[in-house]
């Protein structure tokens, strides 16, 4: 067994330099905070030690620093130790030029969650096998449907 | 491919279950226009408005997720009345309401012509959701669970 | 003036009275509605459930069917733009001609019958077959992929089943000696049925029966789930009504087949058949609805199975067992002589 | 290659074997060269609707699109929310969620089986599961008030008590489904033309399996001893003996097998959950004092609990919390970002069926074109959930 | 020449065609239609959303709507209800409404549950589409989901609906 704290150090360790924060939280959660250029290593790196495959891509939009964070859970199966762990891996992107390099080379399973990414979120996957709306009607012409600035209509409590 | 002897017991299993439902009473069907099943006291039906218990405190309609339950001016009050086009029968409502002026009912088996019809306002909401009719009195039925056959209806 | 005599005399024609009451038109009429009716009321009751109830309550809902006939009745026909207007109507109109008219060699009895011929058998099941091909002219007509592939899978099936159904009726007719109907009952009547005598061709011509008709398992051709409604996919109204019965009237006709074949036809004749030379028809009947009930109750108990897996059912199983059958023929031939 | 040679397909949206999405079919004769899912039809924007709602709003709004299995996505919202407020739920209520959860997953498997029997065919073993469905259904309405819509989980506890008599009902039923599956096995699952059409079929080896990041009783069909319940143990599952159900084949057959056995795995469950129930209450002290103390005492002899007024204005603290929960389908991960205000900042969640949706595209080409609903159903693909 | 022969043929069809319809518009006729349309209700497999899994349940056998003589069929050619079982999104309206042109007269809509009524829980969705405005809804079951007890309930007001009304509206031949 390995404790959350233990694991951390390992990660850190393994990844060096091109994490620039680690972090974790109760009960289950590390976090780690990386450069988008590096992104793709430390994927692979996280692949190798293990995890090896994508929970949940998520991304965020933060419309008044004008950036996107994108956050990719990552598990794993084979390992029990590590099953017991989430990754949260983030990269804050630029909202005026969201582009980063796809995973789906390292792992496969986030294929259709990046697509959907890129089609609720507007990240541009480089790389990605088919970059093609996946839940939006092929049509769509609008701003991606969950930046902030796209509003949906509320209503109060009076009639 | 000649069959094996497995092969052959098992179509015949198949069939002879088959067979068996055939000739054993089972059904399980509630002939519903003639049988009514009388659903729980908790069951979350149409809901009751009272309007005297009503203090307008607006909780019900702040806590609808589907923006259902609207406050209407009736007079000098803010009232609710509910809109079942959109109701998604959660009953937050009813259990948020501190006086308990809403309330349950186990009706839950409506449907309408027109669109407009669906809207109750304060007055209709206090009046209760519209009793479901029917061409002959319906039995009234409660549902037991039953080892041999799943679920039993016995009268009332 | 044609007095009421004459008329009853016409009707009671043999080759009228064959065609249009009985096994003819009025009469499949009549079992194709209950037959359907039955096949959803069998498969309500094994799934603990009641079925079409409500339009007629006393007896069960049993006029389920002509509510549905009334509805296609009166329903727009729609001939897809890009379809071939002629094959397209005309093609379930032939199909069902063809499986209708096989009808008229079928005997009621030895005495009464539309015409005597040493090769009735082979006339109906010849008949028989060319019906299929209809079905491949609306795959083509529709211009619809799922009908494409459902009248492909037709063709395929006339593959799995014909040979061996052909060998299974030729065993019996090697046992009879005979390819007179009327023979075949009359010998079945002298010795004991032919289901006795051959259960391997009998076995072998009531799979290939359901293999014919797309009972299941061997719906394949129709597949709901997989080409939504085959070959009929894009058809409505009333020609539709045809084409959904198309299946039923080779049933009907198979199975009417089975009981002169393998079930010894109108004998034993017992009292109130033997009043007059129609009666004993009415046992046919009786022996034919069996095995169409037979057929119905299986969709009740199986899935589908694949087409490829029906073509090797039809050449492994049931090719091999048909050749079975026609040496334990001619064994059994052997033997008596 | 040729244009000529291939043929494309597309079944669905409207198609008896299609259910709420299409499928762009790539046909080499009858194999299938290509195979793309078209999804999107039920696309309901639950996301982006759940930024403008309250957080308890949300409990009936994540139900929505996953219908089949309701208990299951609420709790894995529940538990991720709990987080998000630092509270925890008592152990009353903790034994009650299992108990809804199982049942849930009870109908959700034979919702599944009956899908998978009438894409294959067999409309007996359809009308059948969605009969005996009904018996777990009516049990989980006496429990909560609702057919399938439970909101059964909130913040803090859950909103009604067991009923009287509910472990007599329980035990009936129980009896009752035992007897069933048996016929079950003889019409379905041992019947010789199911076999042949679902063994050898759809196989998703275990490292695919990994690869493709597939979850529930799919991953587990394929050898991958994976179960959320035993891996980060929720709610009651930590006091509850049950295996988990591992088959190495990893074939369409096994996927339904694995579902079988997964149906009588949580009837042992529930009956321990009934057996070792504590009682106390079954909301959090700290919500519990702010029920009118009228509405209180009523609610002790009905079992019917109020909701306190704060729960319109919930505000967690700020961060961000994710959970995850084995659910009927496999693994549910809801995220929440919050930024202390009463609604969610950022509201995620990964349904089983989405993360599925890889597997038509890997597992179908190569099969027939009769192989697709053979295999679409032993995924227990649920549309309506993948698109949220 | 072939072209004025055609054309004749065309509109002698269509004379005859509105003779027909005439025919059947009268009484006697009129009411075996419409009783055995009314017992002859077939909703297309056509489900939107997640209500169709109350649907189901309501053909299940509790609910058993096969009474009725409603049997969910294969193809929207043969069926003369659809059934909108739940939210419609843009691209399943599209697709609802092409299942609806495909469907031979007379036919009815029937929908099902909050959203395609008025949005339920999704009322604010960017891509949600109301039934009214694409179809002619004939009979609206509120809840979400529904009980299988209302739709047999809707099944029942459909039929009553045509019997009072007459089932065809041959209105583009008039």
């Amino acid at each position: 067994m390995m404790s959350l704290n233990e694991l951390k150090e390992m990660i850190e360790k393994e990844l060096g330099a091109l994490a620039f924060k680690v972090d974790s939280e109760a009960p289950n959660l590390i976090i780690i905070n990386v450069e988008a250029p590096n992104l793709f290593e430390v994927a692979f790196k996280l692949n190798h030690m293990g995890f090896d495959h994508v929970k949940v891509v998520t991304g965020t939009d933060y419309p008044i620093e004008k950036k996107i964070e994108l956050v990719y859970h990552v598990s794993s199966y084979t390992n029990i130790d590590l099953a017991k762990v989430i990754i949260a891996l983030k990269i804050r992107l630029d909202k005026s030029n969201p582009k980063v390099k796809s995973l789906v080379k390292i792992w496969p399973s986030a294929e259709y969650l990046e697509r959907e990414t890129y089609d609720l979120v507007g990240i541009i996957f480089e790389d990605h096998p088919k970059l093609e709306r996946l839940l939006l009607p092929s049509d769509w012409d609008q701003i991606p449907p969950l930046w902030k600035d796209f509003k949906i209509k509320t209503e109060g409590i009076d009639a | 491919m000649i069959p094996k002897p497995s092969t052959i017991k098992r179509h015949l299993e198949a069939i002879i279950t088959g067979l068996k439902y055939i000739f054993v009473k089972n059904r399980l069907t509630l002939r519903y226009p003639e049988m009514v099943q009388l659903l729980s006291e908790n069951y979350r039906g149409m809901i009751k408005y009272y309007m005297d218990r009503c203090i307008s405190c607006t909780l019900c309609a702040r806590i609808c997720p589907a923006d259902a339950i609207k406050m209407y001016t009736v007079g000098e009050n803010k009232l609710p009345g509910i809109n079942y086009m959109r109701c998604i029968f959660c009953g937050f409502c009813v259990d948020i309401c501190p006086k308990e002026a809403l309330e349950f009912t186990n009706i839950h088996d409506l449907a309408y012509y027109t669109r407009e019809e669906q809207i109750q306002k304060p007055i209709e909401f206090s009046k209760g959701p519209p009793k479901p009719i029917f061409k002959k009195e319906p039995m009234k039925i409660v549902v037991k669970l039953d080892k041999s056959r799943g679920l039993k209806y016995e009268r009332t | 003036m044609i007095s009421l005599d004459q008329i009853i005399r016409l009707i009671f024609f043999p080759p009228i009275f064959i065609t249009i009451v009985f096994p003819g038109l009025i009469a499949l009429l009549i079992v194709i509605v209950f037959l359907i009716w039955l096949e959803r009321k069998i498969a309500a009751k094994v799934q603990l459930r009641y079925g079409p109830l409500y339009i007629l309550k006393p007896l069960g809902g049993v006029i389920q069917t002509v509510a549905d006939l009334l509805r296609y009745l009166f329903a727009e026909v729609i001939i897809p733009r890009r379809a071939d207007k002629f094959s397209f109507i005309m093609a379930p109109i032939l199909s069902f001609g063809f499986a209708f008219i096989p009808i008229v060699a079928l005997p009621i009895s030895s005495k009464y019958f539309a015409f005597k011929s040493d090769l009735s058998l082979l006339v109906v099941l010849a008949l028989l077959t060319i019906a299929p091909i209809f079905i491949l002219i609306i795959g083509w007509a529709s211009d619809n992929k799922f009908s494409f592939i459902g009248s492909l899978r037709e063709g395929y099936m006339i593959m799995a089943y014909e040979v061996p159904l052909f060998l299974s009726v030729l065993a019996m007719a090697i046992l009879y000696n005979t390819l007179d109907i009327i023979e075949i009952v009359e010998t079945q009547s002298k010795w004991v049925w032919g289901i006795l005598l051959n259960p391997i061709a009998a076995f072998v011509f009531l799979i290939c029966t359901f293999m014919m008709t797309a009972r299941f398992p061997f719906e394949i051709s129709e597949a709901e789930q997989e080409i939504v409604m085959g070959p009929f996919t894009e058809y409505t109204g009333i020609i539709f009504g045809l084409c959904m019965s198309y299946s039923y009237i080779k049933l009907y006709i198979l199975s009417l087949l089975f009981a002169y074949l393998f079930l010894g036809g109108w004998y034993p004749i017992v009292w109130p058949f033997t009043l007059n030379p129609i009666m004993p028809g009415i046992i046919t009947l009786i022996k034919g609805l069996i095995v169409m009930i037979i057929g119905i109750f299986l969709r009740s108990v199986y899935p589908r199975f694949r087409v490829d897996q029906t073509l090797r059912i039809g050449w492994e199983g049931m090719f091999v067992l048909s050749i079975v059958a026609l040496i334990l023929s001619f064994s059994l031939v052997i033997l008596v002589k | 290659m040729s244009e000529d040679k291939f043929m494309q397909v597309l079944i669905g949206p409207q198609h008896p074997g299609s259910g709420h999405m299409r499928f762009i079919v790539k046909m080499d004769g009858d194999i299938i060269s290509e195979f793309e899912p078209d999804i999107g039809y039920v696309h309901r924007a639950v996301e982006k609707i759940a930024e403008s709602k309250r957080y308890i709003q949300i409990v009936p709004l994540v139900e929505r699109p996953i219908l089949a299995d309701t208990a299951n996505i609420n709790l894995g919202y529940i538990l991720a929310l709990e987080r998000l407020l630092g509270i925890d739920a008592p152990p009353r209520a903790q034994y009650l969620r299992t108990l809804l959860a199982e049942i849930n997953r009870i109908h959700s498997h034979l919702y599944g089986l009956g899908i998978h029997g009438i894409m294959i065919g067999s409309s007996t073993i359809f009308m059948w599961c969605f009969a005996d469905r009904e018996i777990w259904i009516e049990l989980a309405q006496e429990l909560t008030g609702a057919r399938i819509t439970y909101s059964y989980m909130i913040p803090g506890g859950v909103r009604r008590d067991l009923p009287n008599g509910f472990n007599e009902k329980l035990s009936k039923a129980i009896a009752y489904m035992e007897e069933r599956l048996k016929d079950y096995e003889k019409i379905f699952i041992n019947n010789p033309v199911v076999t042949a059409r679902l063994i050898d079929v759809g196989i998703i080896k275990k490292d695919d399996a990994i690869k493709l990041g597939i979850v529930g009783p799919n991953l587990r069909a394929s050898g991958v001893a994976y179960d959320v319940r035993k891996i980060e143990p929720y709610c009651a599952y930590p006091e509850i003996d049950f295996d988990i159900i591992v088959r190495k084949e990893g074939d369409a057959y096994s996927r339904v097998l694995v579902r079988f056995e997964e149906i009588k795995q949580s009837m042992k469950i529930v009956k321990q959950v009934v057996e070792k129930i504590p009682s106390g209450p079954i909301i959090n002290e700290s919500y519990l004092k702010l029920i009118p103390p009228k509405l209180r005492e009523k609610a002790e002899q009905t079992g019917i609990w109020k909701m306190p007024a704060i729960f319109i204005n919930l505000k967690p603290r700020k961060g961000e919390a994710i959970s995850r929960v084995e659910a009927g389908r496999g693994e549910v991960t809801h995220y929440i970002v919050s930024d202390g205000s009463p609604n969610p900042y950022r509201f995620r969640v990964v349904t089983p069926s989405f993360r599925n949706l890889i597997a038509f595209k890997y597992t179908m080409p190569g099969h027939r074109l009769a192989d697709i609903p053979a295999i679409y159903g032993s995924l227990d693909y649920f549309p309506p959930s993948a698109d949220r | 020449m072939v072209f004025s022969i055609t054309r004749s043929l065309k509109s002698f069809g269509k004379f005859l065609r509105r003779i027909l319809i005439r025919i059947i518009e009268k009484r006697p006729i009129r009411d075996i239609r419409d009783w055995g349309i009314s017992y002859s209700l077939w909703p297309a497999h056509f489900t939107t959303a997640c209500c169709g899994a109350e649907f189901a349940a309501a053909s299940a056998p509790r609910f058993d709507a096969e009474r009725f003589g409603f049997l969910p069929f294969t193809s929207a050619r043969q069926c003369n209800v659809v059934f909108i079982e739940g939210t419609l999104s843009r691209k399943m309206a599209k697709a609802a409404r092409m299942v609806f042109e495909q469907m031979p007269e007379p036919k009815f809509v029937i929908a099902m549950g909050a959203c395609p009524i008025d949005g339920g829980i999704f009322w604010n969705s960017y891509n949600i589409v109301l039934a009214h405005n694409i179809l002619p809804v004939d009979v609206y079951i509120p809840g979400c989901p529904p009980r299988p007890e209302a739709v047999a309930r809707s099944i029942m007001m459909l039929q009553d609906k045509i019997k009072k009304m007459g089932g065809a509206k041959y209105d583009e031949l008039k």
